[in-house]
């Protein structure tokens, strides 16, 4: 990541940006999110397969969005993020640059989002296969082993929200949850306020998801709450031919096609 | 602490003969917040709104449930009764008893039960209902008509009559449109310049009219009632006040090999030029893509000749703002033109020609005056195949709708051919005959009958050249598709008409919605056929879709009403249930974040980006904004917004959560 | 034991279910009492945590129900309610909730007997699954036995 | 004093587990699930997870649930008829496999539910539990419980403190509190005698890494530092910290209703939640995630001491465990110690 370094110093020296967003060793054989503000600190930069942490997360986060414009190591996920935040009006070109590592981990870097976008459009987002394996595992239950499933999986929740901190999507000032009057969501973590907050999420991810795994990796518990999403992710594809984070906007549920098909209306 | 009145109406027996309403009037009485309760026979005599009335003053009512009818019969006399007692119409609710309990469920425990949820449903929902008041916007009373051809004409016309300011913007140097080019109009054969140019002569003096010929929309703003329009005046090198129309400039101009648009590309113009000889404004404008002072930066001969100097070459482009209320779009269509039809050899073969060419062609006031003679060497045609569907009803060529004037036309051109020569032949291949309207059907006949023209049905497979013949390969699909191979001397082509060049574009300027082939889209198939999804935007005409005359006028003419009615008040006054994005103290401003989904929810282009900025104009954040003009109050943006930032009055989340909540749980 | 009456919520539209349902009213056309109606301005208002909400609060099946494609009276919102169904739908047989619970119809102004046979046809079915326990002991907080964590 | 210590052959801990159960206890013991261990009912005495430095979920909510019910009420034409919880059919609990840090933790959290307020429901849930502690023969780079005066063989807060006598050794048994001797009762043949055993060398290693009382007094004059803004940068502002912390207290009062009737439910919340201290104005005091983080370092290691004379932090280390995105309190610690002001 040398080329990475010397960028980011370029840089913060030249002023061009406030703030390097990347990845440093952090403790205990985890990597973690650095915020590079003085050029020294840019040699702390690194990359490997460890470094995971959707850090897109951060570009809608009020302290470090208020140092000025950022600069931010982009991995595939987090470009597919960044492209999705952009079609969402949270960051644009003005506030934000983006250092890319490709799948092959090399530095590729972008003049503006709109060649970001046509890098990630070069990829379409697919469920890895342990997961599509047990998407397939739970379709073929029937709904009362599902239920069970959910209802065990999800009880131990205890509603930290490290799922919804850790997600690029999730910037919402005020989420559904926090919303009161009246209270969609019960706010204790038992089942009913579980399944719900759980489903609201899914619900909401729904054509803005790229799969990046954030919440499955944030939570401590370790719920695979992720499938989920994926599992919407599969819907979509299957209803309407799949989605990409666009920066001509047309979210997936906020448009419709007059011949959308289903078979369960009568 | 609500003090809510429950009405309960036993619509004479309809209601009582199934439901006890003492019952249910008892029971709604020991609902907390509710302060009073009745029976009585019929709630919507006027001793029944007097017992709402006298309760509402008397027991000083916040909310009222009025447990009879469907809403949708009585929920205006209700709220008016209140709005007279003095309280706010939308703080009164109906239970429908009657369509939904008493009429379809037989007498017992069951559908009085039901009747109290009903009722307990609505009280619970009132506690939350909020005073709304209806909504009035100012209506500037001038109308925007895009679009000089025969739609925008007659809409400017009728609207002008009713003494209302109308600007009428044509893109082309004259108005006129598609109709001044036709030679004569089905089913009558009148001629149709003749019935046109007083209408545009009309237009042109009308006092309540501005026109803008050779002028396009730059851009709109606004919302019903208030739209704010930048008109773009394309330069004609020409001061039309100066210019007496001599025509002198047209003579002398030495670039005289334009093909002429009018004219379909049969005749030539010049390059300062008067489309026709009945151009309104009948007044030259200089072409600049041909004129040889602009391409060489020498000539002018056309401003030596001037015998007024109303030349003016350094003439640039006027941009005109105009405040109007109401528009009309009455843009037309356009047909098909060559590449589109190789297996024809439209363009390759100069007697392969399209309808609107033979239109010119069959014209008094034509290249040929009249006279149908073949392009490539001025022949008259002895024999002649018109091709029905060109392009029309044809999936492969992306139309499958039908053009819907061909059948007609095509007709009126094989009988225009009869008649003027004499012992010509003419064939007609056609898929089938839509001669849906008035005389329509018999015309046709006539053509069959009377004019002798042979119709085949079938399609043709190609065209091809053949010793100074165009060979015309074709089918009889009446004659188990029997092979049928004509040697023509002139082909006719009934071209699909399809939606113009840069529809979409406009549309988009317009914010409203077109169709798959970039016709504009009514409001509704059905019931608003003039209407756009855009308040205070209307269509006439072909671009719609496909249309021949009579529709264009009558759909003008509907428009025109439209407008009219509109214009027929100072303000407009719209129902309040409208959704409303919420505001909050600083820091907050909103619990919006500003993800702008919900603008392409919306099916009105309601909601815009509202920016708050701070003392020094610095935007703090950009929120969604409901312009109240434009909302008209589904929710699809409210059951959308994930931060729950927008609402709609009249049913809000908490009382539509509520009335779930009260319908299941005992109270 | 008397037989099993199902709760059913129905969330229609004002333009055309609901009006249909007055019109099997003025038809005069019977049909089973269990359904209780909510009126919404159209589909497109329709929010899926509400349908969550009717089973929290004890409903053993739910009736959404708007105009035909192309019949919506806002033009679109039953095409956007249509594409949130979809995904809503999955979601919830996805999780285990019983999607036979709620069934999803387009009964229009004019479709009076419809709304009858579609009531009809639901209570039937809910009486054979029988009350929603799965989803009300979840829901029911207060009824669960305190205990540890 | 001196402590009753017995030695418990490592074959009759299962003999001591169905003892227990046929006494009618419900034994709470570590379990794995999705590849975390916690604290759930034990069935069977081979379920229960041994190989662990520490579980990834606290035993606090034993005492103190992540949701309990206060009182059930419902509305009516009198007014309001209000039950409070009854707590009399809650079971007897062993819980089992407590790490020392945990149990001593307990005691942090009783002076929370304790200090101007006893607590009912959580004394009366407290009451009922009998603390198994498990000496810890291991340890990880996140455990600093001898820099907040805790250690691996602690037997603060445990009623009997098991320590492993070497790799599946047998067990020296610490009879702590009258609790503890109760279980002895049940089953004495289980306890034999202990000669002068020596547990020191068979508990982990884990160095002092900063000094508790340095850091109480630097906090004083610390609220102003930037340090917090540094340090909380990347924290992206969840609860994991706080619901996994054995100490951490925080609570929320909902009320769940259903039309007339509900219930009064308390449930966990965490300062670290950007909405814990939002006011209804839409003003919120602690705006930003810096100044969450400071109120809960402050909180452990400045408040709870000055108030409660406690530390708030037992050095479990779980929260660093947990943290999504590492935020590492021993190395924040130690960081705010190394800091010239």
């Amino acid at each position: 990541m040398v080329d990475l370094i010397k960028r980011a110093k370029e840089l913060i020296e030249t002023s061009t940006v406030k703030v390097v967003i990347g990845y440093e060793q952090g403790t205990a054989n985890k990597t973690r999110a650095l915020f590079v503000e003085k050029a020294e600190d840019a040699d702390k930069l690194m990359f490997d397969s460890r470094c995971v942490q959707n850090l897109a997360a951060y570009v809608t986060k009020r302290e470090v969005k208020e140092k000025g414009k950022m600069a931010i190591t982009a991995t595939l996920p987090v470009m597919r993020s960044i492209i999705q935040l952009a079609s969402e009006f949270q960051v644009n070109d003005n506030n934000l640059l983006v250092l890319g590592i490709t799948p092959e981990s090399k530095f590729i870097e972008f003049g503006n989002l709109v060649e970001v976008e046509t890098f990630v459009h070069q990829y379409t987002i697919e469920i890895d296969a342990r997961n599509k394996e047990m998407l397939d595992k739970l379709e073929k239950m029937s709904p009362a082993e599902r239920w069970k499933f959910w209802i065990d999986e999800l009880t131990p929740c205890f509603k930290c929200y490290a799922c919804r901190a850790a997600c690029p999507m999730c910037y919402c000032h005020r989420c559904t949850v926090d919303f009161n009057q009246p209270q969609w969501i019960p706010v204790p973590s038992h089942e009913l306020g579980n399944l719900e907050w759980h489903i609201m999420r899914a619900i909401h991810l729904t054509g803005r998801c790229i799969d990046c795994d954030a919440c499955y990796n944030a939570c401590p518990l370790s719920i695979p709450l992720n499938l989920l999403t994926k599992k919407m992710l599969e819907d979509a594809k299957e209803h309407f031919g799949g989605y990409q984070p666009s920066l001509k906007g047309g979210h997936l549920m906020s448009t419709y096609k007059p011949d959308d098909k289903e078979n369960f209306i009568q | 602490m609500s003090k809510i009145g429950v009405f309960v109406c036993h619509c004479g027996e309809n209601i009582s003969a199934t439901v006890d309403c003492a019952k249910v009037a008892e029971t709604a009485g020991n609902y907390d917040g509710v302060a009073f309760s009745v029976d009585y026979k019929y709630m919507c005599s006027d001793p029944g709104q007097n017992l709402i009335k006298s309760a509402i003053k008397e027991k000083g009512l916040t909310g009222v449930v009025v447990a009879s009818c469907s809403p949708r019969m009585h929920e205006p006399t209700f709220r008016k009764a209140c709005a007279e007692a003095g309280l706010n119409p939308y703080m009164c609710e109906m239970a429908n008893l009657r369509e939904h309990c008493s009429w379809v469920h037989e007498k017992g425990e069951a559908t009085t039960e039901k009747a109290i949820d009903l009722v307990r449903i609505l009280v619970e929902k009132v506690k939350y209902n909020q005073s709304l008041n209806s909504i009035k916007v100012p209506v500037t009373k001038t109308a925007l008509v895009i679009g000089g051809g025969i739609a925008g004409i007659q809409a400017s016309l009728d609207i002008a009559n009713t003494g209302h300011k109308v600007i009428l913007i044509e893109k082309d140097p004259s108005i006129g449109g598609h109709m001044s080019q036709l030679s004569e109009t089905f089913p009558t054969l009148d001629c149709s310049q003749c019935i046109l140019t007083p209408r545009m002569v009309e237009v042109a003096q009308h006092p309540n009219i501005t026109l803008y010929t050779y002028a396009e929309l730059e851009s709109l703003e606004g919302f019903i009632g208030n739209f704010k329009a930048r008109i773009r005046r394309k330069s004609k090198s020409l001061d039309e006040k100066l210019c007496t129309g001599c025509g002198l400039c047209t003579i002398k101009c030495p670039v005289k090999k334009i093909p002429s648009e009018f004219n379909e590309g049969l005749g030539k113009r010049t390059a300062i030029y008067v489309p026709f000889p009945q151009a309104v404004p009948n007044k030259p404008v200089i072409d600049r893509i041909n004129c040889t002072y602009y391409i060489k930066g020498k000539c002018k001969i056309c401003e030596i000749v001037c015998p007024t100097g109303a030349i003016r070459f350094d003439q640039e482009d006027q941009i005109v703002e105009a405040e109007v209320g109401a528009i009309v779009i009455a843009t037309g269509f356009t047909v098909k033109q060559p590449d589109f039809f190789p297996e024809y050899g439209y363009g390759k073969y100069p007697d392969v020609i399209t309808g609107l060419q033979f239109e010119r062609l069959a014209s008094a006031s034509g290249p040929t005056l009249g006279e149908i003679r073949r392009p490539s060497d001025g022949k008259v045609p002895e024999k002649i195949v018109f091709l029905a569907c060109a392009g029309s009803r044809d999936p492969a060529k992306g139309i499958p709708y039908c053009s819907k004037i061909c059948c007609m036309y095509i007709a009126k051109h094989a009988m225009l051919y009869q008649h003027k020569v004499r012992g010509g032949k003419s064939y007609v291949f056609y898929m089938d005959i839509r001669a849906g309207g008035k005389m329509y059907e018999e015309f046709v006949r006539r053509a069959i009958e009377d004019d002798g023209v042979n119709y085949i049905r079938g399609r043709v497979s190609r065209i091809y050249e053949k010793n100074g013949k165009l060979i015309v390969d074709g089918a009889d699909t009446l004659l188990n598709a029997m092979p049928v191979e004509i040697e023509a001397d002139m082909v006719v082509l009934a071209t699909a008409g399809v939606a113009n060049e840069g529809a979409e574009e406009l549309a988009q300027k317009l914010h409203i919605s077109y169709d798959p082939y970039k016709f504009f889209a009514e409001a509704h198939p059905k019931l608003k056929p003039v209407e756009t999804n855009t308040a205070g935007i209307f269509l006439a005409g072909a671009c719609q879709a496909p249309r021949d005359i009579p529709e264009s006028v009558a759909m003008a003419s509907g428009a025109a009403v439209k407008v009219a009615g509109l214009f027929s008040q100072d303000e407009l006054t719209r129902e309040p249930i409208i959704a409303v994005v919420n505001r909050q103290a600083p820091p907050v401003y909103s619990s919006c974040v500003g993800c702008f989904l919900c603008v392409s929810a919306c099916p009105y282009q309601a909601i815009e980006k509202e920016e708050i900025k701070n003392r020094d104009g610095e935007v703090i954040k950009s929120i969604a904004k409901v312009n109240p003009g434009l909302c008209q109050g589904c929710g699809t943006c409210v059951a959308f917004c994930r931060t729950k930032s927008i609402d709609i009055q009249g049913y809000t989340h908490e009382q539509m959560y509520t009335e779930v909540v009260a319908l299941l749980n005992e109270y | 034991m008397a037989e099993f009456e199902p709760k059913i919520v129905a969330f229609v539209c004002n333009w055309c279910t609901y009006a249909g349902a007055d019109l099997t009213g003025t038809s005069r056309i019977k049909y089973a009492s269990n359904v209780r109606i909510i009126r919404f301005p159209c589909t497109g208002r329709i929010d899926y945590m509400l349908l969550l909400k009717a089973f929290d609060e004890g409903a053993d099946g739910i009736i959404v129900s708007g105009c035909h494609p192309n019949d919506c009276h806002y033009t679109s919102g039953n095409f956007h309610a249509r594409r949130r169904w979809i995904m809503f739908r999955s979601l919830c047989d996805f999780t285990g909730i019983d999607t036979e619970r709620i069934k999803f119809s387009w009964v229009s102004a004019a479709e009076g007997a419809k709304w009858a046979d579609i009531v009809n046809a639901t209570v039937t079915s809910i009486r054979e699954l029988g009350p929603y326990t799965d989803y009300k002991k979840v829901a029911k907080y207060p009824e669960k036995e305190v205990s540890h964590g | 004093m001196n402590i009753d210590k017995r030695l418990v052959r490592k074959d009759s801990l299962e003999k001591l587990f169905d003892i227990l159960k046929q006494n009618s206890k419900t034994i709470y013991a570590p379990s794995s699930k999705n590849g975390k261990i916690s604290f759930n009912v034990a069935e069977s005495f081979s379920g229960i997870v041994t190989e662990y430095v520490q579980t990834s979920q606290s035993s606090k909510d034993i005492a103190f649930p992540r949701t309990e019910k206060i009182l059930d009420y419902s509305k009516n034409k009198e007014g309001m008829s209000v039950k409070g919880t009854d707590l009399k059919n809650l079971p007897e609990v062993i819980l089992w496999g407590v790490r020392p840090c945990d149990a001593s933790g307990i005691g942090e959290l009783s002076a929370i539910f304790n200090w101007d307020y006893k607590d009912e429901i959580y004394n009366d849930r407290l009451s009922r539990v009998t603390v198994f502690g498990f000496s810890c023969n291991k340890s990880d780079e996140y455990c600093f419980c001898t820099s907040v005066g805790g250690n691996p063989g602690n037997t603060a807060g445990s009623d009997i403190l098991f320590t492993r006598l070497g790799e599946n050794g047998d067990y020296l048994a610490e009879i702590l509190t009258e609790k503890g001797s109760l279980v002895v009762s049940m089953s004495p043949d289980l306890f034999g005698k202990a000669e002068n055993i020596d547990k020191e060398k068979f508990l982990a290693e884990v160095p002092v890494r900063f000094n508790h009382e340095e850091i109480r007094v630097k906090l004083d004059k610390f609220f102003e530092s930037k340090e917090w803004i540094e340090q909380s940068l990347r924290c992206l502002g969840c609860g994991a910290c706080a619901y996994v912390c054995p100490t951490c207290a925080c609570f929320d009062v909902q009320d769940e209703a259903h039309g007339k009737s509900g219930s009064r439910v308390r449930c966990w919340d965490s300062c670290g939640l950007s909405h814990f201290t939002l006011h209804t104005s839409g003003h919120n005091p602690r705006e930003v995630q810096s100044q969450r983080w400071r109120q809960r370092i402050m909180h452990k290691f400045s408040y709870m001491p000055e108030r409660l004379s406690v530390y708030g932090c037992t050095g479990c280390g779980r929260c660093s465990r947990a943290c999504p995105v590492d935020m590492n309190i021993l190395e924040h610690l130690i960081s705010i110690q190394e800091v010239t002001l």
